[in-house]
């Protein structure tokens, strides 16, 4: 074991794992984080927090992390190379393990233009790849980067993103073996709607031994309305949503397209567990934190191993 | 003897070397003006949709006019406002007095039996003084100006001359000064050079002048097509 | 000005000519086209600067470099090649800015008649880098 | 070379308010090339600031343009010049600000362009930029086109999740640099420089920089301290 992760407990014991995201408020609004925990709370093993997602300016994930925690959340820190040096990331590292958050995950971030912010000025000491190194240096060798000891090495699971849809789709895969050869334990992906690219992807992964040295999640997040299945499919960067799917959406009711969203997502999540080399879900829920619970049982992820099982 | 020399100079003067100046002429001006199309076209288009993202702040309206008059206040009109003016008259009269002569005119009836139309003579006249009078001006520049005089040669000067002989013997012929015979032969003569030589020496810059203006973009003027000559 | 840079070498004669001749069209449409009316003086800071001395004239700086190779179809002496090149080095600073009524890219000529000299082992040694700093006259 | 923009005018105009016998100092080098700072830039400035409602109707405004100002053997041009006047606008980049500033540190200096970066001239009056001046170059890893400039994220281990139609996420009308990269390394069959883990960098930008060029050193470096 790395780190006391529950998260990296669950996939070392071989079941399939399921994660969950948590978009920490806009205020000092520590129920409103209680609020969403409560609703994922022994739905997931473990809950993104996100970092100043999309560069809006919200509660740090570290703070939410610890609220999260306290709610009985195994959470799962978030850290982007866009609003912090290499000081402020490792002293955020330590102080964060300290407090007994053993996961996180290692992102380059949102650029600021497209925040609240759009003036600021951008940070990127480190990218994310070289900051997934940083992290597994401190952990593994007990080092800063300046290479001085650290007194207490932080012991931290250590996740990466990857979107295996993103152009230029040939390097995709070569991206994934640099994170993983930076130091990623666990990869949660991009959210996956085309099945068949995904699969030919993992396959790739697999070929090239990456399963074997790495976890992959893959990204989930049900489709609400056909508008924002259309809008996903136009205006995100690299998210593939299939014809077949804004068609089914389109055949049914206004009213009845959430549901039909859920059902999607849930035979999604039923091919999934039936791909080799995929080590659990990684259920991006936005702003539908309460609909989870009906998600998870609808297919059929429950109940979760308790803490107390492991 | 003199009389036949004089004789036989103004039938070939008239007859074949007017051909074959004209034939000269017209090849020499197409040539040229293909050569400096096909040097100006754009071969590799670049280009941007107008929606594009630059670093460059939008001018307001009183910083338009303001750059408007900046542009006007150091254009060569503005700079150069005698030089400017003296040539426009001269280029304008050099192009209008010899194709609205009327005795050139009552040649083209002679040959083809069309009259192409003409401006009274007394106009013409003043046109051609005007030409010559220019022509001085020029010629003075380039002799006292240190500016002009460090860039000139004989090449020049004789240019210039050739561009003022057939002025200068129209305007002997029309007063009937001199010998006519020997005068009118001369302005032949000095006419056919002119329009040989047009295309191919640096009075040609007429053909430039223009192409400049409707096919290099540079920052002096508004025309889309390339930068520079390339060849 | 121009401390040791009069090498004694001798003029590349085949390489000088080979080079005129495949610029020949480029040379001849631009000098041809330069009526000598000096409009492009006032565009040189440099003239405005040195009080309007007409050897920083555009047209004067490329007449009597290029325009000079091209004339005398590259016989010059190592001495008249030295001289362009304080011409096309010392007296002019490319900036780009020369205007001429007939599109006379002027930067490229001068540029140009840079590369035959720089072929020919005649770079431009500007005073400075020899470290005997000149100070100018304020005009 | 540098590139950059006239100001604005109403913020020249705000900035030489209190003064009335303004030079305005054209540079002959890089800000001439683009437009921004050259002759008939610092000529046009007097026009314009002479022809609208100036702050004061009797202010006097004068150009004059050097070749450089980022060096003194140019600045030298002005001693005799600066005296008449309580006010300098300087068309320079922001160096050349600095170095006539420190010329004549008695006259009140104002610059009038904005510095915006080192670029290339893609045709005339259309710039952009290619360095970022990080001091320590890696164009040979990837292929000749800079990850510190071209990409909006500066990632020395891209791309990122978010190229879209191989256009930058962050605007649809810039190439996304990292496929580019990936591109042409793919096209020259040395990809391997881009597979392999970029490590963190020493970002050289802690103390203004410094060159002296190693001919020289004995020149500048006092006795005894020679290395």
């Amino acid at each position: 074991m790395k780190s006391e992760s529950r998260l990296e407990r669950i996939l070392r014991s071989g079941r399939f794992a399921l994660t969950g995201e948590l978009g920490p408020p806009r205020g000092a609004d520590a129920e409103s984080v209680r609020k969403k925990a409560a609703f994922l709370k022994g739905m997931v093993d473990a809950v993104n927090i996100t970092d100043n997602q999309t560069a809006v300016v919200r509660m740090s994930s570290l703070g939410a992390c610890l609220i999260a925690k306290q709610e009985g959340l195994e959470p799962v820190y978030q850290m982007v190379c866009r609003d912090r040096n290499r000081i402020a990331m490792q002293s955020d590292i330590l102080g964060a393990a300290a407090l007994g958050v053993h996961t996180m995950l290692c992102l380059s971030g949102d650029h600021q233009t497209f925040g609240d912010h759009p003036g600021c000025k951008k940070v990127f000491d480190l990218d994310s790849i070289q900051l997934l190194g940083m992290v597994k240096t401190m952990r593994d060798e007990g080092r800063f980067q300046s290479g001085a000891e650290i007194s207490v090495p932080p012991q931290m699971f250590i996740g990466a993103a990857a979107n295996p849809f993103a152009e230029p789709h040939e390097f995709r895969i070569q991206r994934l073996a640099k994170k993983v050869a930076a130091g990623a334990d666990f990869i949660q992906t991009q959210c996956v709607y085309n099945m068949e690219r995904f699969q030919a992807w993992l396959n790739q992964a697999r070929d090239m031994g990456l399963t074997e040295k790495v976890y992959i999640l893959a990204g989930v997040t049900p489709l609400k309305s056909l508008g924002m299945a259309r809008y996903m499919k136009k205006n995100v960067p690299g998210m593939d949503v299939p014809q077949e799917y804004i068609t089914r959406l389109q055949g049914v009711e206004k009213k009845d397209q959430a549901r039909e969203g859920m059902e999607i997502c849930c035979e999604q999540i039923q091919q999934m567990r039936e791909m080799k080399g995929l080590a659990g879900i990684h259920l991006m829920a936005i702003e539908w934190e309460h609909r989870v619970p009906e998600i998870v049982k609808k297919a059929g992820l429950l109940p979760r191993p308790e803490p107390e099982q492991e | 003897m003199y009389d036949q020399i004089v004789m036989a100079a103004y039938t070939f003067a008239r007859g074949p070397m007017l051909w074959a100046a004209a034939l000269i002429l017209c090849v020499g001006v197409i040539y040229r003006i293909r050569e400096l199309y096909c040097l100006t076209i754009r071969k590799e288009k670049q280009s941007l949709p107008a929606t594009v993202s630059t670093t460059t702040p939008t001018q307001t309206p009183e910083e338009r006019t303001l750059d408007r008059l900046a542009r006007i206040q150091q254009s060569a009109f503005a700079v150069h406002p005698v030089m400017f003016f003296v040539s426009i008259l001269f280029h304008a009269c050099l192009f209008a007095a010899p194709l609205l002569a009327l005795g050139h005119s009552l040649e083209v009836y002679r040959a083809w039996g069309i009259t192409p139309p003409s401006l009274p003579e007394p106009l013409i006249d003043i046109m051609t003084a005007t030409i010559l009078v220019c022509g001085l001006f020029f010629l003075m520049r380039r002799l006292v100006l240190p500016r002009v005089q460090a860039i000139s040669g004989i090449a020049d000067y004789v240019l210039l001359g050739c561009v003022m002989a057939p002025f200068l013997t129209g305007f002997c012929a029309y007063h009937q000064w001199f010998d006519y015979t020997t005068v009118i032969t001369l302005h032949l003569l000095a006419g056919n050079v002119l329009l040989i030589v047009l295309p191919f020496t640096k009075i040609g810059h007429m053909i430039f002048f223009f192409f400049v203006r409707l096919c290099i973009s540079s920052e002096f003027g508004p025309a889309r097509g390339s930068r520079d000559w390339k060849v | 000005m121009r401390p040791d840079t009069h090498h004694t070498e001798p003029l590349n004669m085949t390489s000088l000519q080979e080079t005129l001749r495949h610029h020949k069209k480029r040379m001849s449409l631009n000098l041809k086209a330069c009526a000598g009316c000096s409009l492009c003086a006032e565009s040189c800071f440099l003239f405005e600067l040195n009080d309007h001395d007409p050897c920083y004239m555009p047209s004067y700086k490329v007449l009597n470099s290029l325009g000079r190779l091209y004339r005398k179809r590259g016989r010059v002496t190592q001495t008249q090649l030295h001289d362009m090149a304080d011409l096309v080095w010392h007296n002019c600073v490319l900036c780009g800015r020369c205007y001429c009524p007939f599109g006379i890219n002027i930067p490229a000529m001068i540029s140009l008649a840079r590369q035959i000299l720089r072929e020919q082992n005649i770079a431009g040694v500007y005073p400075h880098s020899l470290g005997a700093p000149v100070e100018k006259e304020p005009p | 070379m540098i590139k950059a923009l006239t100001k604005p005018l109403e913020e020249i105009r705000e900035m030489i308010a209190p003064y009335s016998r303004v030079l305005t100092i054209g540079c002959g080098g890089c800000v001439s090339l683009c437009l921004a700072g050259g002759q008939k830039e610092a000529r046009g400035l007097n026009i314009k600031l002479s022809a609208s409602k100036a702050p004061r109707s009797d202010a006097i405004f004068d150009d004059i343009t050097i070749e450089r100002q980022c060096e003194q053997q140019f600045l030298a041009a002005l001693d005799t010049r600066v005296g008449n006047y309580d006010a300098l606008i300087s068309l320079a980049c922001g160096a050349g600000v600095q170095f006539l500033a420190e010329r004549f540190p008695n006259t009140p200096v104002f610059p009038g362009v904005n510095t915006q970066f080192v670029g290339v001239t893609r045709d005339i009056g259309w710039y952009e930029e290619r360095c970022k001046t990080c001091g320590d170059c890696v164009l040979g890893l990837t292929a000749g086109i800079c990850p510190v400039t071209m990409c909006s994220k500066s990632l020395f281990n891209g791309p990122c999740g978010g190229p879209q139609d191989g256009h930058c996420e962050v605007d649809p009308d810039t190439p996304c640099a990292w496929i580019a990269i990936f591109e042409r390394l793919q096209a020259q069959g040395r990809l391997e420089s881009i597979t392999a883990i970029h490590p963190a960098r020493d970002w050289q930008n802690q103390i203004p920089g410094r060159i002296l060029v190693e001919e020289y050193r004995t020149r500048y470096i006092e006795d005894g301290e020679t290395s």
